[in-house]
């Protein structure tokens, strides 16, 4: 815990990232900076590269070369399976709930990574419908349910550094807020974030920073304070 | 003496006990198969050669080292197993984003060449092993005489098929094992050694064939052809019960060898097909099999 | 053909083993309304739609179709009497050029798709009606594109651009802009607008704004069952709509056009 | 005149499958042996040798033999296992007129109904088999039978054949079980047998289901319950394999055994060195056969087949694998044939010592008349 | 509107790709067709018939498994049928001449096809492989019993026959063109099954099959007729073979025949027309070669090295990985 008190602690420091799938290549050197309790948004148009960036830092895609530093260490080489271990929580975009578990088990699934989680109690007082459906197969589950489902099951490992790919995707409006809520309340925990959004009226007002992006680069960084004078920049890129 | 259909209830039990027993075999087996297939969506057709490796690698255990039945039943599936896992290594493992008709061309291809080189360094006549000398003898039941060597298989059968259902269904290994072959990189991306968990899992099947082959050395004629025949039936035991289900495999592992048994008193001639026609008739009433849960 | 109601359902009801889904709803939908059908997450929509479309077998209840019982027949007999649905994930065949897309749609009209003798160049003949189709939903440049290669949003609209190609009376539509950036969005809503022209729709959709740019008509469902039904100003008022479903958010809706 | 000046031998035989050990690899060891011996050379024609693995399947015998035949020029085939391959080799043989050597075949149909004036039936077959064995042990008491019946045709044939032979002789047979081909666990059929009361068990199968079925009758006390085991057809790779401990006492027939006299012992001396393991009756018949053979074609100086045919029916048999054997018109080899036990473990004093020879059965003992005979070739 | 259409450019350009791919393909059949015509005056004639009646047989297969996604593990017994149907007539029979008799053995395994087809097609991928795999089973159970079959010995010495009561058969290399006459028509059968607006369907159905019910087809009356299409010609190629070998086998009804006409088909690549044709010479010219070489008791593992080889180095199988080839470097 210690390490988070410090002002400016650089969580995620990503250098010069090129990232490819087989032979096309996705990425064009991103440079992303994340710095602890921070909350930032990838925003760009539907195959922008958005959900490669977070499958990148979780050594997801074909290759991928430059650096990405999680909590000050080197990752670019790391196996895939040490990445969650260094605090890092993933939720796909395509919810990745699994068919032969049952919710419970699916939120029990992932390792803790880290002691500070969120309890089960506390998941299912903020998804009741998780607990009412708790014994059904993962699977069977409502389109919304399987996104709430994906994104409880981080929260419980403790993860403090938290990749979230269209979280509110397929929500009920009424969802949607309760996880605004949750995330405003996780960053209050200290946790750091990157959501990618296509709800840009969802991630706005969350948001200490923007970074747009545009064919597998990244073109512009917005503060939340520059959102109204760089307004038509936001009109350009993404047709808000 | 009591008939039933003609043939009296004395000898009908004994015929239903050794159906059991021969069950036990097909419930290992089917066992071992269904774990990789269910676990890592491997159509696994060198589970026969796996089998056989089991019953080889006993008697030539004892040949060469006098290593004693005890002292094999670890040690065989152990090294098979080892062997299963340098196979999922360096074979399957490259193939494993492939289409599943890959895996069975492999495993198959895997399965000749097995069969093939200790054909030709052990011919087809087959090797023989002795019971075990605690084992020797048996006990008469008034309806049958039942070889302790028998009663043993079906013991051992057992305690590993509840152990190994209650592993996968009822822990949370089982539970990485159920995740990790729906979507392996996201478990990965969670945290889990995914790889190591195939290759382990592998094994864990391989290992499974190896001990039912351990199991039949002393009772079956140990050749390096012995693992092609059953392995078909096997398939159908793994199918009827439904593909992956790990209790399901069990149960109708058992209940083919006793539907078998019986069909060896009332129409031998069928007793190998009758398993093919319990297949069509369920798979007709239930697609996915008797456990298998529907797609 | 000219009853009021294109498509109605009476107490259907979906039980899975000991959970109800859909709950005795009963719902009417008029001919040529862009109908809307929204609720929480769970609340039963993909299920009702897969009831319709008998992708599940109601457990009780009746579906009319034109006011003639629709409730026990099978899938594809039901798309041919024009019903046709898309699919909450975008349904393509995804080794076929666009125009092949919608090719194979049209095809079942000629009636001629068991020939197995004949040649494929007399398929040709659908080519321009095809094409016509993909110009309507913008996608006449990619015409020969293989589908894969498309982005998500054109290929929701090739989607699109099928279904229509069927001629159907009434589309069934579950949540067509879902993860789509706001371009796509904006023409979607259009490609349904003009969709709808001489059509019926029922659509499930999350998206608001969405809603409230097209449907005639909402009906809000809860646990299954139907909560309220209206315009969508009637049913964003609905305070027990606002505490299910849109919580604070309709407001911010209207504020953003 | 031989014809291209090459006498072409054609080997065809399982070499990787059930069949392998009884002929296989080492039965072309024997036919090369016999070649060497006889001076890679007749009357200045070269000896050539193919040879392929019929894999079990009468397609891949019928080309095989066909494109040999047709295009390679081979004169004679040889080997010659599964039933099914025979018969289909002897038919395209008889098209182009070759000549076939059947060694390795159990089933008697090959010189009666399948008999063509294209091959010789050389080794043993069925009606021996039973004949030597079943009449035997009925008339040392054993008078009420059980058989165990491959469900196939040799091993219908077999069954055929016993059952004429049991009740000739007095006996009855109480049951006839059929059991599928190949099956994997015997103890349900072994039960039967026990239960079905019968003095004489007898197995009318082949390879690993007898080697299987023996082994299962001995855990199940078979023999100590007082029932007498019967294998019909037992190879001597397939005794070896159960070892003396499980197959001590088992009665069988054989047409030869390595260790039956000197002539035999000597040539297996040689045989071992080169394969490591004693020859088979079907090994030795091989070579006996090939040397046959190339007798007849050097007497006759032709490797015209109809010729040679004669040539090897005029001339009688005296060799290492038979003594005053003889070829008869439909194609059968008849020679003596041996009735042996297998020996106890205490009298066995090496891996390969077997082997008692219990009887001898006389050469026109043994084998099916003439006059039973329905083959084309025999005026009946 | 038809103007619009010839305006565009890019469809002009795609057209025009497509049509030299036809020519391309035209001319590749034409070559080979001329090899084929030629061949038996180089090679032995019965081993091409082999190939050639292997070959018909992995069309068939791969009929179904590479244009309908359906793995059946029971065409030995469609194979077996055609075979045991025409043999026995010819055998018994002495008015049968060949053609009638390949005719019939075709509509038995058609119709056994049709049967198979019923109880299975409801059933996909895995399910679909075992259900096929038992009712063959079933059918091998049953020729082991009959004894029209000649059960373990097989049917033997069936006349070649004079073709249309003219040809003589019984020489090669008649049999020879009428056995490539025969595999032309069931190749270009397929080729036109593919090619057609059934065709289309099909892959429809294989590429979404619930996407394909939801337009209104009846997926599972299409996968029948491609089932029962593919059947018919493995019982065809049964049939040939039978004349070609004079003999009928339980070998071909045994689930081995079932497994190996997969492995062509994978080897040569599933999917594509030659692929099975390329697949079948591969294997039977291997085995020939293997069985009569002195590696000859070494078959099986040779043959299963090749098979890892292949899995591991080329996947989408031998033409298929050509293609693959020609496509990245020649574009
Ligand atoms: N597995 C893959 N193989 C090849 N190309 C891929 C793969 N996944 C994504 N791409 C391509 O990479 C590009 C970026 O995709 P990405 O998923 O990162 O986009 P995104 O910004 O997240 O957009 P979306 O809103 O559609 O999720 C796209 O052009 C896409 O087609
Ligand atoms: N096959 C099934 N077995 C058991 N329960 C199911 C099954 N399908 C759906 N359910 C349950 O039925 C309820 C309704 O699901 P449905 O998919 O219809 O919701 P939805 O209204 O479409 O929600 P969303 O907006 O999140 O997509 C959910 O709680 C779900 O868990
Ligand atoms: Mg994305
Ligand atoms: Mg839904």
């Amino acid at each position: 815990m210690s390490d988070s008190i410090k002002p400016n602690y650089e969580q995620l420091k990503v250098t010069d990232l090129h990232a490819f799938y087989g032979e096309s290549h996705i990425l064009h050197g991103i440079d992303l900076l994340v710095r602890r309790g921070e909350l930032v948004t990838l925003l760009g148009r539907n195959g922008a590269g958005r959900s490669t960036t977070l499958k990148s830092i979780m050594n997801m895609v074909g290759s991928r070369t430059g650096s990405i530093m999680i909590n000050g260490r080197e990752t670019i080489d790391t196996q895939a399976h040490h990445i969650a271990r260094l605090g890092v929580g993933y939720c796909p975009e395509e919810r990745g709930i699994f068919a032969s578990l049952n919710v419970e088990e699916n939120l029990l699934l992932p390792p803790t990574v880290r002691s500070d989680g969120v309890s089960l109690e506390e998941i299912y007082a903020m998804f009741p419908n998780l607990y009412e459906r708790r014994f059904s197969q993962g699977t069977r589950l409502s389109g919304g349910e399987q996104q709430m489902l994906a994104m409880a099951r981080i929260l419980r490992t403790g993860a403090n550094l938290l990749l979230l790919d269209e979280i509110t995707e397929g929500l009920a409006p009424v969802i949607v807020q309760k996880l605004a809520e949750v995330l405003i309340k996780l960053k209050e925990k200290g946790l750091t974030i990157i959501l990618v959004e296509q709800n840009f009226r969802f991630a706005a007002p969350l948001a200490d920073r923007h970074y747009l992006m545009e064919h597998g680069q990244i073109v512009e960084e917005i503060h939340a304070s520059e959102l109204n004078s760089k307004q038509e920049l936001l009109n350009t890129y993404l047709g808000v | 003496m009591s008939m039933i259909f003609g043939v009296p209830v004395a000898v009908l039990s004994g015929q239903l006990l050794l159906g059991l027993i021969n069950g036990a075999f097909y419930a290992l087996l089917s066992l071992g198969l269904a774990v990789i297939f269910g676990l890592l969506k491997i159509i696994n057709f060198a589970h026969g050669a796996f089998y056989m490796l089991g019953a080889l690698c006993t008697v030539v255990l004892f040949d060469s080292l006098g290593v004693n039945y005890w002292v094999a039943l670890i040690l065989a599936p152990l090294l098979v197993g080892i062997f299963g896992i340098f196979i999922e290594y360096f074979l399957l493992r490259k193939i494993a984003n492939a289409d599943h008709i890959y895996s069975l061309l492999l495993t198959f291809g895997l399965a000749l060449v097995i069969q093939g080189v200790f054909t030709n360094i052990y011919g087809v006549s087959g090797l023989r092993y002795a019971i075990p000398d605690v084992f020797k003898g048996g006990v008469n039941l008034g309806f049958m005489f039942l070889p302790y060597y028998r009663a043993w298989v079906i013991l051992a059968a057992l305690v590993i098929c509840f152990g190994t259902w209650f592993m996968i269904e009822k822990t949370k290994l089982g539970s990485y094992l159920r995740a990790g072959t729906e979507n392996s990189q996201l478990m990965q991306a969670f945290g889990i050694n995914v790889p190591l968990l195939v290759s382990l899992t592998y094994g864990f099947g391989v290992m499974l064939a190896a001990f039912a082959g351990v199991l039949a050395a002393p009772i079956y004629s140990v050749t390096p052809v012995m693992g092609g025949n059953i392995l078909i039936i096997v398939f159908a035991v793994v199918v009827i019960g439904g593909m992956g289900s790990i209790i399901g495999a069990v149960i109708t592992g058992l209940a083919m060898g006793i539907i078998e048994g019986l069909t060896k008193v009332f129409y031998p001639e069928a007793s190998s097909t009758v398993i093919f026609l319990v297949m069509v008739l369920v798979l007709l009433v239930r697609p996915a099999g008797l456990f298998g849960k529907e797609a | 053909m000219s009853s009021e109601f294109v498509l109605e359902t009476r107490n259907l009801v979906k039980e899975f083993k000991g959970f109800t889904a859909v709950d005795d709803v009963n719902l009417k939908v008029r001919r040529g309304h862009i109908h809307a059908l929204i609720g929480p997450n769970g609340a039963g929509k993909t299920t009702f739609f897969n009831l319709l479309t008998k992708f599940l077998i109601p457990t009780r209840g009746q579906i009319l179709f034109n006011e003639q019982d629709i409730t026990s027949m099978k899938s594809a007999a039901i798309a041919r009497m024009g019903i046709i649905r898309s699919f909450q994930i975008s349904a393509v065949f995804p080794h076929m050029t666009a125009l092949e897309n919608v090719r194979v749609a049209l095809q079942r009209f000629e009636g001629g798709s068991f020939h197995f003798w004949k040649s494929e160049k007399t398929l040709n003949k659908l080519n321009q009606k095809a094409y016509a189709l993909l110009e309507s939903v913008g996608l006449e440049t990619f015409a020969d594109t293989v589908t894969v290669e498309l982005s998500y949003g054109r290929k929701r609209a090739l989607e699109l651009a099928t279904t229509l190609a069927m001629e159907p009376e009434l589309v069934l539509l579950d949540e067509p802009t879902q993860g789509m950036g706001h371009e796509d969005v904006d023409r979607v809503v259009e490609l349904i607008r003009k969709a709808a022209e001489g059509r019926t729709v029922l659509m499930v959709e999350h998206n608001l704004s969405v809603v409230s740019k097209l449907c005639d008509q909402i009906t809000v469902l809860t646990r299954g069952a139907v909560l309220t039904e209206g315009d969508y100003k009637a049913v964003s008022e609905n305070p027990d709509v606002k505490e299910a479903y849109m919580g604070s958010e309709s407001a911010a809706v209207e504020r953003a056009h | 005149a031989i014809s291209d000046n090459e006498v072409r031998i054609g080997y065809l035989a399982d070499m990787s499958g059930t069949y392998r050990d009884l002929a296989g690899p080492n039965g072309l060891t024997a036919l090369e042996m016999a070649v060497e011996d006889f001076g890679g050379q007749v009357n200045g024609a070269a000896i050539k040798i193919v040879s392929a693995d019929d894999r079990n399947s009468p397609d891949v015998a019928s080309s095989t033999v066909r494109q040999w035949v047709e295009a390679d020029g081979v004169d004679m085939v040889a080997g010659l296992v599964a039933s099914s391959v025979s018969i289909a080799a002897t038919r395209i043989l008889e098209q182009s007129d070759k000549l076939g050597i059947v060694s390795g075949s159990a089933a008697s149909s090959i010189t009666n109904e399948h008999c063509t004036p294209n091959h010789i039936h050389y080794v043993y077959d069925t009606y021996p088999l039973a004949n030597g064995t079943a009449q035997a042990v009925v008339q040392e008491g054993g008078d009420s039978w059980f058989i165990l019946t491959a469900d196939y045709a040799f091993g219908h044939a077999l069954e055929g054949d016993v059952e004429k032979v049991v009740t000739d002789n007095g006996g009855t047979v109480m049951q006839k079980v059929r059991h599928p081909f190949p099956t994997g666990d015997f103890s349900s059929f072994i039960l039967q047998a026990q239960s079905s009361g019968a003095k004489v068990v007898a197995l009318a199968n082949a390879g690993s289901d007898t080697t299987n079925a023996i082994t299962t009758a001995g855990e199940f006390g078979l023999t100590q319950s007082g029932q007498t085991l019967a294998a019909l057809l037992l190879f001597l790779t397939d005794v070896h394999a159960l070892g003396v401990d499980a197959a001590q006492g088992i009665q069988l027939t054989t047409g030869w055994y390595w260790d039956m006299d000197e002539d035999a012992r000597a040539w297996s001396d040689r045989f071992i060195e080169k394969t490591g393991v004693r020859p088979t009756m079907v090994h030795a018949g091989i070579y006996s056969s090939t040397m046959h053979y190339l007798n007849a074609v050097k007497e006759s100086a032709t490797d015209d087949t109809q010729t040679v045919r004669q040539q090897m029916m005029d001339t009688p048999i005296n060799d290492m694998f038979a003594k005053g054997g003889v070829i008869r018109e439909d194609g059968r080899m008849v020679h003596d044939m041996y009735l042996a036990q297998v020996k106890t473990p205490a009298e066995s004093t090496n891996e390969w010592d077997l082997y008692n020879i219990v009887r001898t059965i006389p050469a026109e003992e043994a084998y099916r008349p003439l006059s039973e005979s329905q083959c084309k070739l025999v005026n009946n | 509107m038809s103007t619009r259409v010839s305006e565009s450019s890019s469809r002009k350009h795609y057209i025009a790709t497509k049509q030299r791919e036809e020519r391309r393909n035209l001319m590749i059949y034409a070559f080979l067709v001329v090899l084929a015509l030629i061949a038996p005056l180089i090679i032995y004639p019965v081993f091409l018939m082999k190939i050639l009646c292997f070959a018909l047989f992995a069309v068939a297969f791969n009929l179904l498994l590479g244009y309908v996604g359906l793995l059946s593990f029971g065409h030995a017994a469609f194979l077996a049928t055609g075979g045991y149907t025409t043999g026995y007539l010819l055998s018994t029979y002495s008015g049968f001449t060949p053609e009638l008799a390949i005719l019939i053995g075709t509509i038995a395994s058609t119709l056994l096809g049709l049967g198979f087809g019923l109880l299975a097609i409801r059933r996909q991928g895995i399910y679909f492989a075992m259900i096929t795999l038992a009712l063959a089973q079933l059918v091998f159970f049953f020729y082991v019993q009959s004894s029209f079959t000649g059960g373990e010995d097989g049917l033997h010495g069936v006349p070649r026959g004079k073709l249309l009561g003219i040809i003589d058969l019984q020489n090669n290399f008649a049999m020879y063109y009428f056995v490539l006459a025969v595999f032309i028509f069931g190749f270009a059968l397929v080729h036109r099954m593919v090619h057609s607006p059934y065709g289309h369907v099909l892959k429809a159905i294989k590429e979404n099959e619930p996407r394909a019910t939801s337009l209104g087809y009846n997926v599972d009356q299409y996968k029948l007729v491609a089932f029962v299409v593919s059947a018919g010609l493995a019982g065809l190629a049964g049939s040939v073979k039978t004349i070609v070998f004079q003999l009928a086998s339980l070998n071909d009804a045994h689930w081995h025949m079932s497994g190996e006409v997969i492995l062509m088909t994978l080897l040569g690549g599933v999917g594509t027309l030659l692929g099975p044709v390329v697949g079948a010479t591969f294997v039977i010219s291997l085995e020939h070669q293997l069985s009569q070489s002195a590696l000859g008791d070494w078959v099986n593992v040779i043959l299963g090295v090749i098979f890892i080889l292949c899995v591991l180095a080329f996947r989408a199988g031998i033409v298929g990985e050509l293609q693959r080839f020609f496509k990245k470097n020649f574009k």
